[in-house]
């Protein structure tokens, strides 16, 4: 038996599509023994997840093998047929994905689900499949085997009843379900949040050493790759530019894009350049004015079944003129809630807005519109922030058309003003969304919100849609942003290393509440919950990772 | 598919009807033979004081028996269950002797009482049948003289008096009294049951379905045909001309009434199939408001009456009809053939338009007829098409006739021209003149608004007389003026038309019945 | 569950309410006049009073329509004013043919519908899925009234295979009423005979009554279990090792089958509207027949009473799909 | 990352400022091109609306079209004088046919028409304003759905009498229900895109997203049912002709050349097959052009 396992030589694979067909891998050469586990780190379109499926031989449609092979345990799988198939997918290479609720049959029971895979493992060994009771003990087996609790329990119940991280081990579980020789994991912690994330990674690790795995795991997340993978690769639109043992690549990497990549990722330990900037200057801070204050905001949804749910639970805060405020939380903490409570886009169910000394939480239509201009929220997503159907240009300048009395030419010459302080061609105002790559969207964005001159800018995540390099470069630019037009930002994220960097005071959100407030330096540096400190722990791991060179 | 149904045209009926036709239609039943009429009008009320339309009414004369009895062409009155009556000399009072054997259904003899009270019945509900007497008699003047004697006093000489009663049908009042709801002389009870003496009593009842009659073994006037006697008779509903042609090409029918007229023309081609083609008492006119709007002008009418092409009428029936040469239909008692009456005649119309208001023509008349009435429709074309040449535009306009009579009931709001299909109830000619006369404002047959002091007296006058050719000179006077007035096109008489299987016997037919409506009772089947 | 329940019932409630609201009033845009067409074409304007006041139709408007609320409260949907009969009574003699038609066309429908619709996305751009396309859309561009003449013509004049219209043989005594359905009730009595018959004479008008419905179950099921076995969870099955034909028959299938459902009650509905048509075609005698000669005659209560039946008939099918949604989908199910 | 200077760029082209829309346009003709049943369906609309367009100065014998009789002509079978033969007053059966495509166009207008215009409009208001005028809005239009608009229809012709125009009304009573549900299902998803939320955040009002965010964002499958409901119009129109509701003679329609012709089956089949596969032809037409718009207009969205 050959030790190598996975062979992937010249492998190159274009997609065809109306624009002429697309060379989405080129050239790929990877090579896995058993035993061994592979990260292979890219960002959004480098083709990681073609390479792979095309490995499981679920590779898009429209898809054509130029050149190259894949050959798995001595047998070539390039062009295999769905019977050959039938043999190795899912009984030999197996697969944990992404997004552990998409990737669950809603309408299928857990158990029903593990045992159907089982079932067809049996089939394909030929041993004929064992009765239901057996397939049931070893569904059980498995699902403790990923650590889920009451795997009896379980067995009988829906995906929609479970938490995003149960789901993903119930998804690792299936994955195990026929002992592969293989095991291959698409972002298997992207789509979690990130206290969960590190369990789940541990749970592949310890899994990795027990079972002795094989596995190729792909990631955009350096740390999550660095906690698995004893070699890696780095892909780039569709090339493999680096690849090695994993800390080597990351403590010494050779590519430009390698080091781009490593150091786009926010060092969480560095101390933030604003204070030693401030430390420099040694201005003593003018006193601050309040700019917005949210005293005593409630926010209660009705649910469906009658019940109720409270989103945000009596928060008070104060944000000061000129300075950017923070709030960290994880999915469901309500701090989108609470951005958009600020803005008076969402009603408060109780408490009051202040703007500028002004009680704004009670006004309506004209007053209220107008306030508008003074504010501006950037959203999270750029990719549906933006209407489909109208240009760059009609975006940007939709704020002067509705609330400015200006005619066209001058809102044309503000428009490609604008495009110049995001940085973006003028000629940009025909295109349309979807010919924009992420970053430059959410320039557009950011041009949209401050083509009103507003004081404060809300900036709900405003990074985490985009791919880790951008991310950089849109914080960078927000800063300069920020300085040049004397803005106030309210600055909400998950990702504690970019709050650091920026934020000069912060509240931490769990639940509708806030746990912890503070000097963001001072919360860093000594959490007092236990919260705080998972959420930085996780913070810690990525961070750690791709500064290993530092 | 399509050339296949081509091939049916080419090969004709015969090739296909050779494919399915069984050899015997009729249905078998322990019982004897079932003869089925398929057609298209339901049967929703039997209460024969309520409703009597063609389909309603065959059945009512199969389930009960009336005085006297409407038989053959030309139409005579015939002693039923009056085996004699006599009149006194005023006119006054009209004496009927009745048989004495007759019986119901269950059992119970007719007596004069049942008779009387039938006609109390009928009065007293003012539905239906009731418009024919009530002006004449009033409930108290119906007496019983004796368990076999009935007599009737008029409120006035009415000479058409005998000629309704075939549609009076007895019911038994044991039957219907002990049926009663709420004094509702059994209405609810005989919408569904009879209480009859008829020849037939009824058999299955499935509203929209079928109706079944079946033969009553010891009917008291006997079977013509005697043993030949069917075990019944089943109407069954069949909507569609074409699915009535296939039930009959099928012989799942052994006898059918509505085809198209082309239809007729196409099936009597087919072996088995006899076509029943009689000359009926139906007038077909287009009447006009003859009070307002420009068909107020008789210039206009004239002119329109001769711009009609009167041939093509008789086209649309494929021949099947005859024109009208008074407004008499031609069976009718005192009907004469009046000259002068318009045939097309292009240059006459040019004339008349001439006359009138609108010598130029350029004016657009509205053209009602019945919604769904094919030949009304057509008729419609024809008009539309003729009317051209005089530039006079036609809007056809298809109404319900509930719709079409609300409207009609005003001069205001009756259309310029309207078609009108009259069945004359009666052989007498009182029947279609009194149409003229202006007390028929408000009615269906009314809706010209024709108004002629003089023929609306000459009307009344005849009513009363009770001498026959005082009358028959009168009526010939009223047909003269009508037609000089012209308050309709007179249109034609459209033959009465039944397809039926060679082996249906004993069909007769009689110009005073409806449309369809078939005497049920010497009906048989021939068996080889 | 029980104020669920409650809930739904005062919904049905009110929406029956509305229909009733809403068709009375439609009825009564333009005054028809039925009296003068029972009266007979010769009755003197005394004698259509008589039945005008039998019939409550000479009082002014909003008092019949007040009168009329009442009665359907108490369950009278009032009297037909041609068959003299309540329109209840007809309603449930004509009821049963109906939903006979509707169910077996419906049964048609899936049957055939739902695994032509799987095959032609299995096979998608494949020959049969351009066949099954052109046949989808096909069916619900053929105006059924045109198409059932063509059966007619073809099946019944011409092959002679089958009866041309009519519900059973004459001769054939019906069963004894059970269900009111003639397939089932002979079944019931064990007349097989009577059930060939039913048979015969229920499956030209059933054809044509499905074709479109067919054609779009064929439609929906076609385009979702494209899209079902484009997703996730089925590339996660295929990655899982799971065999195509299990994932097609199984997984897909019961993913897809939840907007098939949707469409089956939105076409029960439709079905029973075309009824209209295909009845009158076919002489079936059902309410839709009953429909069409009351509209024609201007007999308003009956057309309100078969709009109510047919409303409520509706809202039961979409509460079945309602259930078999809950059934199928575990998301919906209540704790 | 520097502050890049942009040099005033030359004028741009047309072409060049309009790039992504031209791109858009070829895509769509490449995919419609790419199916054989939406060209199909093109193919037919066309045709359909030549004849509408044309019909009158085409057919061979225009005053048939208007009710001239020949009794000399009646019934005939097709020939090389009259393609689909004559009907029962002898006119040319093929020219009715033809013509009869312009009343049908103006069927299907008029209703689409009608009912997109109500419909759309308390769609958008209901999906986006919720609360009461949502809860009103939908109830209503939840009333007119839950019976079937065929039977509807047909009792509200029945009491305003037969008609075309009659009709016309009638159906557009019961078509705007399904373009209510329509755009309030697709309004409500919309709402929620990120979007709206940002129109709102720079203060714009009301009318001003609906016009230029919501309705926009609805117009596809609007677009695609108005398609699909041309067809379906027509076959509602052409039914209640074949009850006997529909347009009064002697206008050529065909639903009402249906109700007269299927007397005359079966050996006058041509006099009801040729208005019976016009109505076909063109109801199909439009379904297929309404399916292969929704391909490329509107992907995801399936059901009907």
């Amino acid at each position: 038996m050959s030790d190598t396992l996975l062979d992937i030589d010249g492998y190159s694979l274009d997609i065809a599509t109306f624009d002429g067909p697309l060379h989405v891998l080129k050239d790929i050469n990877l090579t896995v023994r058993r035993g061994d586990t592979l990260g292979i780190v890219g960002e959004s379109g480098s083709g990681k997840t073609v390479l792979v499926r095309s490995v499981m031989g679920i590779g898009p449609k429209n898809s054509d093998v130029k050149a190259g092979t894949i050959t798995f345990d001595g047998q070539d799988i390039t062009r295999l047929s769905d019977k050959g198939w039938a043999k190795i997918r899912g009984v030999r290479i197996s697969m944990i994905f992404q997004d552990p609720m998409t990737y669950l049959n809603p309408l299928f029971s857990i158990g029903r689900q593990i045992s159907d895979v089982i079932a067809a493992h049996e089939r394909a060994a030929g041993e004929g499949v064992s009765p239901k009771s057996a397939r049931r003990h070893r569904t059980e087996e498995l699902l403790d085997q990923v650590g889920l609790p009451n795997p009896a329990d379980l067995f009988d119940q829906y995906p929609h009843q479970l938490s995003g991280g149960m789901r993903q081990r119930v998804l690792i579980a299936m994955a195990l379900a026929g002992k592969p020789d293989l095991l291959i994991a698409d972002e298997p912690t992207t789509a979690l949040d990130v206290t969960v994330q590190a369990q789940v990674l541990d749970l592949i690790k310890s899994l990795v050493k027990k079972l002795n795995l094989t596995v190729v795991m792909i990631s955009h997340d350096i740390g999550a790759i660095a906690t698995i993978a004893s070699r890696c690769a780095v892909m780039y639109k569709g090339e493999i530019v680096e690849q090695g043992e994993t800390n080597d690549i990351l403590g010494n990497p050779q590519h430009d894009y390698t080091r781009q990549l490593l150091a786009a990722v926010p060092d969480i330990e560095a101390k933030p350049a604003r204070l030693m900037a401030a430390e420099a200057a040694s201005e003593a801070p003018s006193k601050p004015t309040k700019l917005l204050e949210g005293m005593n905001l409630r926010k209660v949804y009705k649910t469906r079944a009658g019940g109720e749910f409270t989103a945000v639970n009596d928060i008070s805060l104060a944000v000061n003129t000129g300075e950017i405020f923070g709030v960290v939380g994880e999915s469901g903490s309500g701090k989108s809630t609470l951005a958009r409570m600020l803005l008076r886009l969402v009603d408060p169910t109780a408490g009051d807005i202040i703007f500028e000394g002004q009680n704004i939480s009670g006004i309506a239509g004209e007053p209220l519109r107008k306030i508008r201009q003074h504010m501006q929220f950037v959203f999270q997503n750029p990719h549906s922030a933006l209407n489909g159907r109208h240009t760059i240009g009609d975006a940007i300048g939709e704020p002067l058309r509705i609330q400015r009395t200006m005619n066209r030419r001058d809102i044309n010459a503000r428009t490609e003003a604008l495009l110049d302080i995001v940085q973006l061609p003028r000629n940009f105002k025909y295109r349309y969304p979807h010919e924009l790559s992420g970053g430059q969207k959410q320039r557009v964005c950011i041009a949209r919100a401050i083509a009103l001159n507003p004081r404060l800018l809300i900036l709900d995540e405003p990074t985490s849609a985009l791919d880790i390099s951008v991310q950089a470069q849109v914080l960078d630019f927000l800063q300069e942003v920020r300085k040049e037009l004397n803005l106030t930002y309210v600055f909400i994220s998950h990702d504690l290393a970019v709050i650091r960097q920026i934020c000069d005071r912060t509240i931490v959100m769990k639940r509708g509440d806030i746990v912890e407030q503070g000097d963001t330096e001072q919360i860093f540096l000594h959490p007092a919950e236990d919260y705080t400190k998972a959420l930085i722990e996780s913070g810690r791991v990525t961070s750690r990772a791709a500064n290993m060179r530092a | 598919m399509f050339s296949s149904i081509r091939n049916i045209a080419l090969a004709g009926l015969v090739a296909s009807t050779a494919l399915v036709a069984p050899a015997h239609a009729f249905e078998r039943t322990d019982e004897g033979n079932v003869i089925v009429f398929g057609g298209r009008q339901a049967i929703p009320v039997l209460d024969p004081h309520i409703r009597y339309d063609w389909s309603t009414r065959m059945i009512q004369q199969g389930v009960y028996d009336a005085l006297v009895k409407y038989e053959g062409d030309p139409a005579e009155v015939k002693p039923w269950l009056a085996e004699s009556w006599e009149t006194s000399e005023d006119g006054m009072t009209w004496t009927f002797h009745l048989v004495k054997n007759a019986k119901f259904h269950n059992g119970d003899p007719v007596t004069a009482e049942a008779v009387r009270y039938s006609f109390e019945r009928g009065l007293k509900l003012n539905k239906g049948v009731a418009w024919m007497l009530k002006d004449f008699l009033a409930p108290e003047g119906i007496t019983a003289v004796d368990d076999y004697t009935v007599k009737f006093d008029l409120k006035a000489p009415y000479a058409p008096f005998l000629s309704f009663l075939p549609w009076w049908f007895v019911v038994n009042p044991e039957q219907v009294k002990a049926n009663e709801v709420d004094g509702d002389y059994g209405q609810k009870w005989l919408t569904d049951h009879e209480a009859g003496s008829g020849p037939f009593t009824l058999g299955r009842w499935e509203p929209n379905v079928l109706y079944e009659v079946t033969s009553v073994e010891d009917y008291w006037k006997g079977w013509p045909q005697g043993e030949n006697r069917p075990a019944g008779v089943i109407y069954r509903m069949i909507r569609e001309p074409a699915a009535q042609k296939a039930a009959l090409q099928r012989g799942e029918a052994d006898i059918v009434e509505g085809l198209t007229s082309d239809d007729y023309v196409q099936i009597a081609k087919v072996p088995n199939i006899v076509i029943e083609d009689h000359k009926g008492m139906t007038t077909f006119g287009i009447k006009f408001n003859t009070q307002k709007g420009p068909t107020a002008d008789i210039n206009l009418r004239k002119a329109i009456a001769y711009a009609m092409d009167y041939d093509a009428m008789v086209a649309i029936y494929n021949g099947a009809a005859s024109l009208e040469t008074s407004p008499l239909p031609d069976a009718m008692k005192g009907h004469i053939e009046v000259e002068g009456m318009p045939r097309q005649d292009l240059e006459k119309a040019k004339e008349y338009l001439a006359k009138s208001d609108y010598p130029e023509g350029g004016l657009t008349l509205d053209y009602v007829h019945v919604a769904g009435l094919e030949e009304a429709r057509r008729i419609g074309l024809v008009l539309l098409d003729n009317l051209k040449a005089l530039n006079i535009e036609v809007n056809i306009r298809p109404e319900q006739w509930p719709n079409m009579v609300a409207a009609g009931a005003d001069v205001e709001t009756t259309p310029n021209m309207t078609s009108i299909y009259a069945t004359p109830i009666s052989t007498d000619p009182d029947a279609v003149a009194y149409q003229y006369h202006k007390n028929s404002w408000g009615q269906y047959y009314g809706i010209a608004h024709y108004d002629n002091p003089e023929v609306s007296k000459m009307i009344d006058e005849a009513r009363a007389a009770t001498d026959w050719d005082t009358r028959a000179n009168l009526y010939a006077r009223i047909q003269k003026q009508i037609v000089a007035d012209q308050p309709e096109v007179f249109g034609m008489l459209q033959n009465r038309r039944w397809a039926r299987q060679d082996y249906l016997q004993g069909f007769t037919f009689s110009p005073v019945r409806f449309t369809g409506e078939v005497d049920l009772y010497p009906l048989w089947i021939k068996e080889d | 569950m029980l104020s669920f329940t409650l809930r739904k019932l005062l919904t049905v409630a009110g929406t029956m309410l509305g229909i009733a609201v809403l068709t009375f009033v439609i009825t009564n845009i333009a005054p028809g006049d039925p009296a003068r067409l029972v009266a007979g074409p010769n009755a003197t304007e005394d004698m259509v009073e008589t039945i005008r006041s039998e019939y409550g139709l000479d009082r002014p408007i909003v008092e019949q329509f007040v009168i009329y609320m009442k009665d359907l409260m108490t369950g009278d949907f009032g009297t037909s004013i041609v068959s003299t009969r309540p329109v209840l009574d007809e309603l449930l003699r004509y009821a049963p043919a109906t939903i006979e038609l509707v169910l077996v066309a419906m049964l048609l429908g899936i049957v055939v519908g739902v695994p032509l619709g799987m095959l032609s996305a299995v096979y998608k751009d494949g020959p049969i899925d351009h066949v099954t396309r052109i046949l989808s859309i096909s069916g619900v561009a053929l105006p059924a009234f045109w198409f059932g003449i063509l059966m007619q013509l073809y099946f019944s004049v011409e092959l002679g295979w089958l009866p041309v219209s009519g519900r059973l043989p004459l001769v054939a005594r019906p069963p004894d009423m059970v269900t009111g359905s003639l397939l089932i009730d002979s079944l019931i009595s064990g007349n097989f005979k009577t059930f060939n018959s039913a048979l015969s004479y229920i499956i030209l008008p059933a054809i044509v009554l499905s074709f479109p419905c067919l054609a779009s179950i064929l439609r929906v099921n076609r385009a979702e279990m494209i899209e079902v076995l484009q997703s996730d969870y089925i590339v996660a099955a295929r990655a899982h090792g799971i065999s195509s034909r299990r994932i097609v028959a199984i997984y897909a299938l019961k993913n897809a089958l939840l907007p098939t459902l949707a469409m089956i009650g939105l076409r029960f509905g439709w079905m029973l509207g075309s009824t209209v048509l295909v009845e009158t075609v076919f002489d079936w005698p059902g309410i839709g027949l009953y429909a069409v000669s009351s509209a024609l005659a201007s007999d308003f209560k009956p057309v309100i009473g078969v709009t109510l039946l047919i409303g409520f008939l509706f809202i039961i099918a979409n509460t079945l799909v309602d259930l078999a949604y809950a059934w199928i989908d575990p998301r919906l199910r209540r704790a | 990352m520097s502050n890049t200077e942009h040099p005033s760029a030359p004028p741009m082209t047309f072409a060049e400022r309009h790039a992504s829309q031209i791109r858009q346009v070829r895509l769509y003709a490449h995919m419609f091109r790419g199916s054989f049943s939406s060209m199909l369906g093109l193919a037919l609309v066309i045709a359909f609306l030549f004849l509408a367009a044309f019909g009158p100065w085409i057919v061979p014998y225009p005053e048939d079209t208007l009710g001239a009789v020949h009794m000399g002509s009646r019934l005939l079978p097709p020939s090389a004088e009259h393609w689909f033969g004559t009907d029962e007053m002898g006119a040319d059966i093929f020219s009715r046919v033809i013509v009869g495509a312009r009343t049908s166009l103006w069927i299907g207008i008029v209703i689409t028409g009608l009912g997109a215009l109500v419909g759309v409009p308390l769609g958008i208001i209901a999906g986006y304003k919720g609360g009461w005028v949502r809860a009103c809005i939908m109830r209503v239009t939840e009333l007119f759905l839950a019976v079937p608009g065929l039977a509807l229809a047909l009792a509200i012709v029945a009491s305003l009498g037969p008609g075309l125009t009659n009709c016309m009304v009638a159906l557009a009573i019961v078509w705007w229900p399904g373009y209510v549900r329509l755009v309030e299902a697709k309004t409500l998803a919309v709402k929620e895109e990120l979007f709206v939320e940002s129109a709102r955040s720079i203060g714009a009002r009301t009318p001003w997203i609906l016009w230029h965010h919501i309705l926009p964002n609805c117009l596809s499958p609007i677009i695609v049912k108005m398609s699909m409901d041309m067809g379906m119009a027509i076959l509602a129109a052409a039914g209640l002709g074949f009850i006997g509701l529909g347009a009064p003679p002697p206008a050529p329609e065909w639903g009402a050349m249906v109700s007269v012709a299927r007397s005359y089956m079966p050996d006058w089949w041509w006099y009801s097959f040729f208005p019976g596969a016009a109505i076909f032809l063109t109801v199909l037409g439009f379904n297929l052009l309404g399916d292969g718009l929704r391909d490329i207009l509107d992907p995801r969205s399936h059901t009907r």
